[in-house]
């Protein structure tokens, strides 16, 4: 089971307790962000009380609450959504107990109302997979016909890597979005969605999906229709899962942009120093890079997730 | 002429054709034969309308008896969890015995959970939507454990066989759903348990009356809807070569809900129809197909589906088909009346 | 000759003395499960017994309590309505925008209020008339509300409209460090005018006829199409308040707002008595099934060491030994 | 009454289901306080009649006027509007709400749009003692029998203000005195000038209060007479369209001898079966051959007694042993194994399966018997099925057509089909009669004479005392769900002597 250790009752001592939203387990990546923040709360002495939203912000937002009402010290939560943190907010910050965004950001206007955000960029993420494809195609001039398969319809991860993604090639013509389409960060709706632009689409040079999972299901499609992954059509996605990192290092996905989910020990730090009433960064940066095919042979090994 | 249009799954039938032919022009190759297969848009509708064809059959007869099973999807995850579990673990994953044997394991577990949501509808009397939400939401939990949340892949080429293989020609996914179909066909219509479905569907205590053990039958219903989501998670996760325990099946309840509705089996129970359900079943995995053909914006997927469901329903609607076509027939005599 | 009178009694004192409570059987049965459970959470959990987890609970849960009210409507006359969390999505959404295009807020309130009921009549009107199966045609209205939010914008606009937010951070002072929301107030209110309407008039007892025999009822001369589209306005009117609450505890609009709701909605009623099956069931049996769900719910956030997957059984369990009891329980006592 | 302008005037009434003609050019009147019977053998078109009458199909030509105003009724909504009130033949109630609803709802007593439930209560009581029954008027209607459900539509009925009753088959399940107390009510209203509509398929229910009457024949209207005009032989030549001779000698057969085998094995023995609440502890054998009658008033507790004997419900005190062994009907299942066979009262809710076909209807019971398994033959089950669909005169005689569609008397007979097929040791019949026209009432009668001098025993419930009589070898009596009496049918009783036990409790 994946289940951490068992939060003692033990009120009494001067454990520091730590209330952790998480949105729910929507894919692997999740469940590795999961798993790295309770085993580095463990690590760190950290009483941790864990809630499981199941995507919806409801029960966020009452999880939230709930911790406020089960005084806990500090405040973690990934949001399932950018809008709507004010009030909640709000009610933690009138108990005084500190928050802690995690790899969501939130659009609150109040920016004390939070300590700190940690996390990854997903505009930043989109630009980095853009500027490598226009790299790849610096000083071509034939049209370049990329495909896209987006993440689920209306989440911020999705539409973020949408955008940067379509601000890198802006300037280069000749490269061009030619379908785009929900594969709702599935590897099996990739295949699906794959499969049918290979049916509908003549020339697809390049495609591009918003994480590992729907890459994956792509290239089992790719193959079936007689391609070769890799080389006849060029793939970059995001997240750099172990699964992801495997098809890179076989030369079946040319690229892929790294977002990782191991930010526990770095919010574990961070949640000691805001209970310590130290003042942090207000934004920390996950510490992730991106991969090439052979930088991925190299990296493989070390990859847990 | 009217006959047909007066047939219920004509409608259903028509959009069917409609959406096919909007696909054969936006797709190059529609069917062809390839690598001594067949290949195509087409093909490539049909197997992957399998797993919601399997699901759909189970479905209806769950229905059938005015029951309902919110289970599937999660019957699905834990079956493909099993399985690749257990194949990962092989020495040999190509080798086909074990993995044949796997398939069976993970397909007798999956019963197991029918007969644990026929257990708790027919034998402790929870309303079947409460019981199977039960499982709906416990199963997924137990399928993550057994994944452990993440992906598993297998590397097994029998077991890809199931999802995207061929023999004959045809792709065995397919073949496996239409044998399924024929299967129940059979069970149900060469059998007498066809009609002792639709009497507890129509009026379980007549039926309680009249001597039908509504309880063994009941029961009976769920282990099958029960297997064929496993057959479903099976070859939705063959498909991938991996068990994604978040994903697989996710909501496909409504979906082969919806199936089965449009293949003219009420929801109350009562007088079904397998080939109904298959149509139901194709028909809504050629509309997922033809919203990415035609380049819908993802956005905007939904409101297609809504209009081509809409459009559906008005349809099939007996009132509006007599409004409309009613007047083909003057009616002299009522005419006189209501003037 | 054996007296007749002593053994074979007379039938009506014997009816009178249980058949009355029978009805109430389920009702009494789940509010003592629930009472239960509330007190093994007090016995386990630090801090559970605190007053503001129990009234806590009308507030995380407003939004699905306004949404079960009106659902209790339709499934009484036997029908379903899936549109339900769609409308929430798209309240959230058309408020968001109408707001923040500067469109006064009481404006907008009765605006996506008028356009929720709408929706419902729409609905309504498509079951009755065309004699549609519920479940496809409010699917429909489902794909259809949820496609139009989505359209309208996918992304989730923040509202920062004044009186959205005043409410918003509004505190009601129940007693000391106890708190409630105006939305917690909303939600209770809806539910005692359902309890009033269907009891008390004629509407309501229409709408239990027609649950027990759609045909009997139209054969008694009862307006049933009047009452079934009337249902549906009332569930569609019902989500859109449901949504409005949902923008005014978020302060946003998010066109995947309430993804599912309608199944916890409908679960809430079948937990709380409600028959599917129409005409059976009260809405103060659909206020507890509400409770039940929010404190498994609340529980598993006390128990603050479950990963999804736990979570996920837990609840399954949970939900499981408390229908099972409650079955028991009630059928003993028949 | 021949001066006066009619209240009801209906002309050249037409409707056409698919692939039948129930109404073809039908003229009907009723003038302002009579009581007009409506005739027919089962099939004819009386109760399609009524529905065109009050909306619930739309007729397809003819005209229909109030109080000789045209008018279009849309539904019964607008029925009642109008002033037409109706008991349709198959009791159209809520069961799920109290009695006191069944009979006031869409026009409870209200104040500030508040339904005042203690008024509604007192006056559905009051309404109810009219017709000379108490019951608990909260208590949910699925609670009381059918027999009581019929009373209840009859108290909705008439407590309507309306210028015309309709009541289609309102006496079909009910026993003499509670049709006497339907009786002077309806004379009462009569009186104040309603025009009552009134079908029965007893013609000595017919003769007692009906001035006028109408008949039909296979959706065509024969002719129209006052009562006094036509004797009861006439009436049923017109019916039937046919010389009477035939029936006659039906009767004749029905008369039969009673005395039978002394040494008969006992199919079925219960020793103080019984069920709280619902029976006192019992004690009946029924022997091979052996038709038992259960007499009774409404509510005494006939049904209760016989559902035990199927499994219907479970007994919690007693013994049952069937063929000397002892034996536990745990359900129905176990009861058919044993060779009894139960055929309900209340064939819309416990009988017919209405989707479903009259083929599937009647092979059900034997299907289920056989299990799933092992299905009867399509050929054999057609061969079955045509043979009963003759003997019984199933009409229209359509095996695939749904059974909803089949009038009321055509739906019991399918049920009949369904038990016999099974050919039981012992059969179990609640009001098997119920609803069956004359000639169909003498064939289902002496079919259940032929069964038991084949050696069948049979249980036989009907309100109709007369009925039991000439069939039974031996009556048990009930009295407050109690089995007050056992009698031999002798040559000495006669329904005076079962109603006296009745009254008084037990005679010995
Ligand atoms: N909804 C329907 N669809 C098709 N046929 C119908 C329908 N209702 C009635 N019929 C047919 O119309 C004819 C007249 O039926 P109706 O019920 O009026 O007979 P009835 O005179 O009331 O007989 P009974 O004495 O048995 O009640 C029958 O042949 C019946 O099968
Ligand atoms: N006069 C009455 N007062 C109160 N309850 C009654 C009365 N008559 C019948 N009932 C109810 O109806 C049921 C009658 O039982 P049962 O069906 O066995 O009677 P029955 O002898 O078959 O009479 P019938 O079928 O003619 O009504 C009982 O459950 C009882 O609750
Ligand atoms: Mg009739
Ligand atoms: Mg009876």
């Amino acid at each position: 089971g994946g289940s951490g250790d068992s939060g003692s009752e033990s009120g009494g001592d001067d454990k520091l307790v730590l209330g952790f939203s998480q949105v729910g387990a929507e894919s692997g990546w999740r469940t590795a962000n999961t798993k790295s923040i309770q085993e580095s709360a463990k690590a760190a002495g950290i009483e941790l009380k864990f809630s499981d939203a199941q995507g919806k912000q409801e029960n966020q937002i009452s999880a939230i609450r709930s911790f406020i009402t089960q005084k806990v010290d500090v405040i973690a939560f990934s949001p399932v959504v950018v809008s709507g943190w004010d009030a909640v907010l709000k009610e933690a910050k009138d108990a005084g107990i500190p928050v802690i965004l995690t790899d969501r950001a939130v659009d609150a206007q109040d920016t004390s109302l939070y300590e700190s955000f940690i996390g990854s960029d997903f505009v930043e993420e989109g630009k980095k997979a853009g500027e490598w494809l226009a790299k790849e195609y610096e000083g071509k001039t034939e049209p370049v016909n990329i495909v896209e398969l987006q993440g689920t319809t209306g989440s911020a991860p999705a539409l973020d890597r949408q955008k940067g993604f379509a601000d890198a090639i802006a300037s280069n013509t000749n490269l061009k979005i030619v379908k785009s389409q929900t594969g709702d960060f599935k590897r099996a709706d990739g295949k699906t969605v794959m499969e049918t632009f290979l049916q509908s689409t003549p020339d697809i040079d390049v495609l591009y999906a918003h994480n590992d999972d729907m890459g994956l299901g792509a290239i089992e499609a790719i193959e079936a229709a007689g391609k070769k992954p890799g080389t006849d059509i060029k793939i970059i996605t995001v997240d750099a899962v172990k699964d992801g990192m495997t098809a890179l290092a076989d030369g079946k996905i040319n690229y892929i942009v790294e977002c990782s989910p191991l930010l526990g020990p770095q919010l574990m730090e961070l949640a000691k120093k805001v209970d310590a009433g130290e003042t942090v960064e207000k934004r920390v940066l996950t510490k992730e890079t991106t991969f090439t095919q052979e930088q991925a042979k190299t990296e493989l090994p070390n990859r847990q997730y | 002429m009217t006959s047909i249009l007066k047939n219920r799954l004509f409608w259903p039938a028509a959009i069917l054709v409609v959406l096919l032919v909007i696909n054969m022009f936006t797709s190059r190759q529609f069917v062809t034969v390839q690598d001594g297969h067949l290949f195509g848009t087409l093909i490539d509708i049909l197997r992957n309308s399998a797993p919601l064809i399997l699901v759909g059959l189970g479905m209806t007869l769950v229905i059938s008896t005015g029951g309902i099973d919110l289970s599937v999807g999660s019957v699905m995850a834990i079956s493909a969890a099993v399985a690749c579990l257990l194949i990962q673990d092989l020495d040999d994953q190509n080798s086909v015995g074990p993995v044949l044997l796997i398939i069976g394991i993970a397909i007798a577990v999956s019963m197991l959970m029918g007969l644990w949501n026929g257990t708790l509808v027919a034998i402790i009397g929870i309303q079947p939507i409460i019981a199977t939400l039960i499982l709906m939401v416990a199963g997924r939990g137990i399928a993550q454990l057994i994944t452990d949340g993440q992906i598993i892949n297998v590397q097994s080429g029998p077991y890809a066989t199931i999802a995207s293989g061929f023999f004959a020609a045809l792709p065995v996914a397919l073949l496996i759903a239409v044998a399924a179909t024929v299967l129940i066909l059979l069970l149900t219509r060469r059998t007498a348990l066809g009609l002792l479905l639709e009497s507890v569907g129509g009026s379980p205590t007549a039926s309680r009356l009249a001597g039908i053990g509504a309880r063994r039958i009941t029961i009976m219903v769920y282990v099958v809807a029960g297997g064929l989501a496993g057959l479903a998670g099976l070859i939705y996760s063959a498909n991938i070569k991996s068990a994604d325990s978040i994903s697989a099946g996710n909501l496909i309840e409504l979906d082969a809900i919806l199936a089965v509705v449009i293949g003219g089996t009420a929801l109350v129970g009562g007088r079904f129809s397998i080939a109904g359900t298959v149509l139901g079943a194709v028909l809504i995995q050629t509309l997922a197909v033809t919203v990415v053909a035609v380049g819908i914006p993802s956005e905007a997927n939904l409101l297609f589906k809504a209009v081509v469901v809409v459009a559906l329903c008005l349809f099939q609607s007996p009132t509006l088909r007599e409004k409309v076509f009613g007047r083909l027939t003057p009616r002299t005599a009522r005419a006189e009346v209501t003037a | 000759m054996t007296p007749v009178t002593d053994k074979g009694t007379p039938t009506n004192p014997r009816r009178r003395v249980y058949r009355p409570n029978a009805k109430y059987v389920p009702i009494i049965a789940t509010l003592s499960l629930l009472v239960i459970m509330y007190s093994s959470g007090v016995a386990n959990y630090e801090n559970f017994g605190d007053p503001s987890v129990f009234v806590n609970l009308f507030r995380d849960n407003a939004v699905l309590l306004v949404v079960a009210v009106g659902m209790t409507f339709v499934i009484l006359t036997g029908g379903i309505d899936l549109s339900v969390g769609a409308v929430i999505s798209l309240t959230t959404v058309l408020t968001a925008t109408l707001l923040k295009g500067g469109w006064p807020p009481l404006v907008v309130l009765p605006a996506v209020l008028i356009l929720g009921a709408l929706i419902g009549a729409g609905q309504g009107a498509v079951i009755h008339f065309f004699k549609v199966e519920p479940f496809i045609a409010t699917l429909a209205g489902l794909f259809l509300a949820r496609g139009t939010a989505l359209t309208i914008n996918e992304q989730s606009i923040p509202i920062r409209d004044d009186m959205w937010k005043a409410i918003s951070e509004y505190r009601i002072v129940l007693a000391e460090g106890v708190v409630t929301k105006p939305i917690a107030i909303v939600a209770m209110l809806a539910v005692l005018i359902a309890a009033v309407t269907l009891a008390w008039t004629r509407f309501g007892r229409n709408v239990y006829a027609i649950g027990g025999n759609a045909d009997s009822a139209l054969l008694m001369g009862l307006p049933v199409g009047r009452t079934k589209i009337a249902v549906y306005t009332l569930s569609g009117f019902c989500a859109a308040l449901g949504g409005v609450l949902f923008s005014i505890n978020s302060t946003s609009g998010w066109a995947l707002q309430g993804n599912g709701l309608e199944l916890d909605a409908i679960a809430a009623c079948v937990i709380g008595g409600v028959l599917l099956t129409g005409g059976s069931g009260y809405v103060w049996g659909t206020l507890l099934g509400v409770l039940v769900t929010g404190l498994i719910q609340t529980i598993i956030n006390f128990q603050g060491d479950l990963n999804s997957a736990w979570t996920r059984i837990i609840v399954g369990v949970l939900l499981f030994a408390f229908i099972v009891l409650q079955r028991l329980v009630t059928r003993k006592a028949r | 009454m021949g001066e006066q302008s009619p209240v009801l005037e209906m002309t050249g009434i037409r409707k056409v289901f698919p692939g039948v003609v129930a109404l073809d050019g039908v003229d009907f009147r009723m003038f302002p306080g009579e009581i007009h019977a409506l005739m027919g053998e089962n099939g004819a078109g009386k109760s399609t009649l009524i529905k065109t009458l009050t909306g619930v199909y739309e007729i397809d030509g003819g005209e229909i006027k109030l109080g000789g105003v045209p008018v279009r009724i849309s539904g019964p909504l607008q029925a009642q509007q109008a002033g037409v009130s109706t008991v349709y033949q198959e009791v159209n109630l809520c069961t799920n709400l109290s009695v006191a609803e069944n009979i006031f709802i869409g026009r409870e007593p209200r104040r500030f749009g508040k339904i005042q439930w203690g008024r509604m209560r007192r006056r559905a009581a009051e309404l109810l003692a009219r017709l000379d029954l108490d019951l608990d008027v909260s208590a949910p209607l699925s609670s009381y029998s059918l027999a009581i459900q019929q009373m209840v539509a009859i108290a909705r009925a008439v407590d309507v203000e309306a210028r015309v009753l309709i009541l289609d088959e309102p006496t079909s399940s009910l026993d003499a005195s509670e049709v006497e107390q339907l009786f002077r009510v309806m004379r009462q209203l009569k009186e104040s000038g309603v025009a009552i509509l009134f079908v029965s398929h007893f013609l000595d229910q017919i003769y007692e209060v009906s001035d006028r009457l109408t008949v039909l024949r296979n959706g065509q209207l024969i002719s129209e007479h006052r009562v006094e005009e036509l004797s009861q032989v006439q009436l049923v030549e017109k019916m039937i369209g046919k010389e009477l001779a035939a029936l006659e000698d039906l009767e004749d057969k029905a008369q039969r001898n009673r005395e039978r085998a002394a040494e008969a094995k006992p199919v079925l023995e219960a020793r103080g079966l019984g069920r709280t609440g619902a029976i006192a502890p019992y004690d009946l054998t029924i022997h091979e051959g052996e038709v038992v009658g259960l007499a009774g008033l409404l509510g005494s507790g006939r049904t209760e007694l016989a559902r035990l004997l199927f499994g219907a419900d479970k007994a919690d005190h007693g013994e049952l042993a069937v063929a000397g062994k002892p034996v536990n009907l745990r359900n129905p299942q176990v009861a058919m194994r044993q060779g009894i066979a139960f055929s309900s009262e209340n064939r819309r809710t416990e009988g017919i399966i209405g989707d479903l076909t009259v083929r599937e209807n009647i092979i059900l019971a034997l299907q289920a018997a056989r299990g799933w398994t092992r299905p009867i033959p399509r050929k054999k089950q057609d061969e079955i099925v045509d043979k009963y669909i003759k003997a019984l005169q199933i009409r229209p005689a359509d095996p695939e057509r749904p059974v909803r569609n089949l009038s009321g008397g055509n739906q019991q007979k399918v049920l009949l089909a369904r038990w016999l097929i099974t050919e039981p040791k012992l059969l179990i019949i609640d009001e098997p009669t119920r609803g069956i026209d004359v000639g169909a009432k003498a064939e289902i009668q002496r079919l259940v004479a032929e069964l038991s001098d084949g050696g069948m025993a049979v249980l036989f419930v009907s309100a109709e005392l007369e009925e039991v009589l000439r069939l039974s070898h031996k009556i048990a009596v009930l009295r407050d769900r109690r089995l007050v009496e056992e009698l031999e049918n002798t040559a000495g009783v006669d329904a005076d002597r079962i109603m006296q036990t009745i009254a008084s409790g037990a005679t010995s």
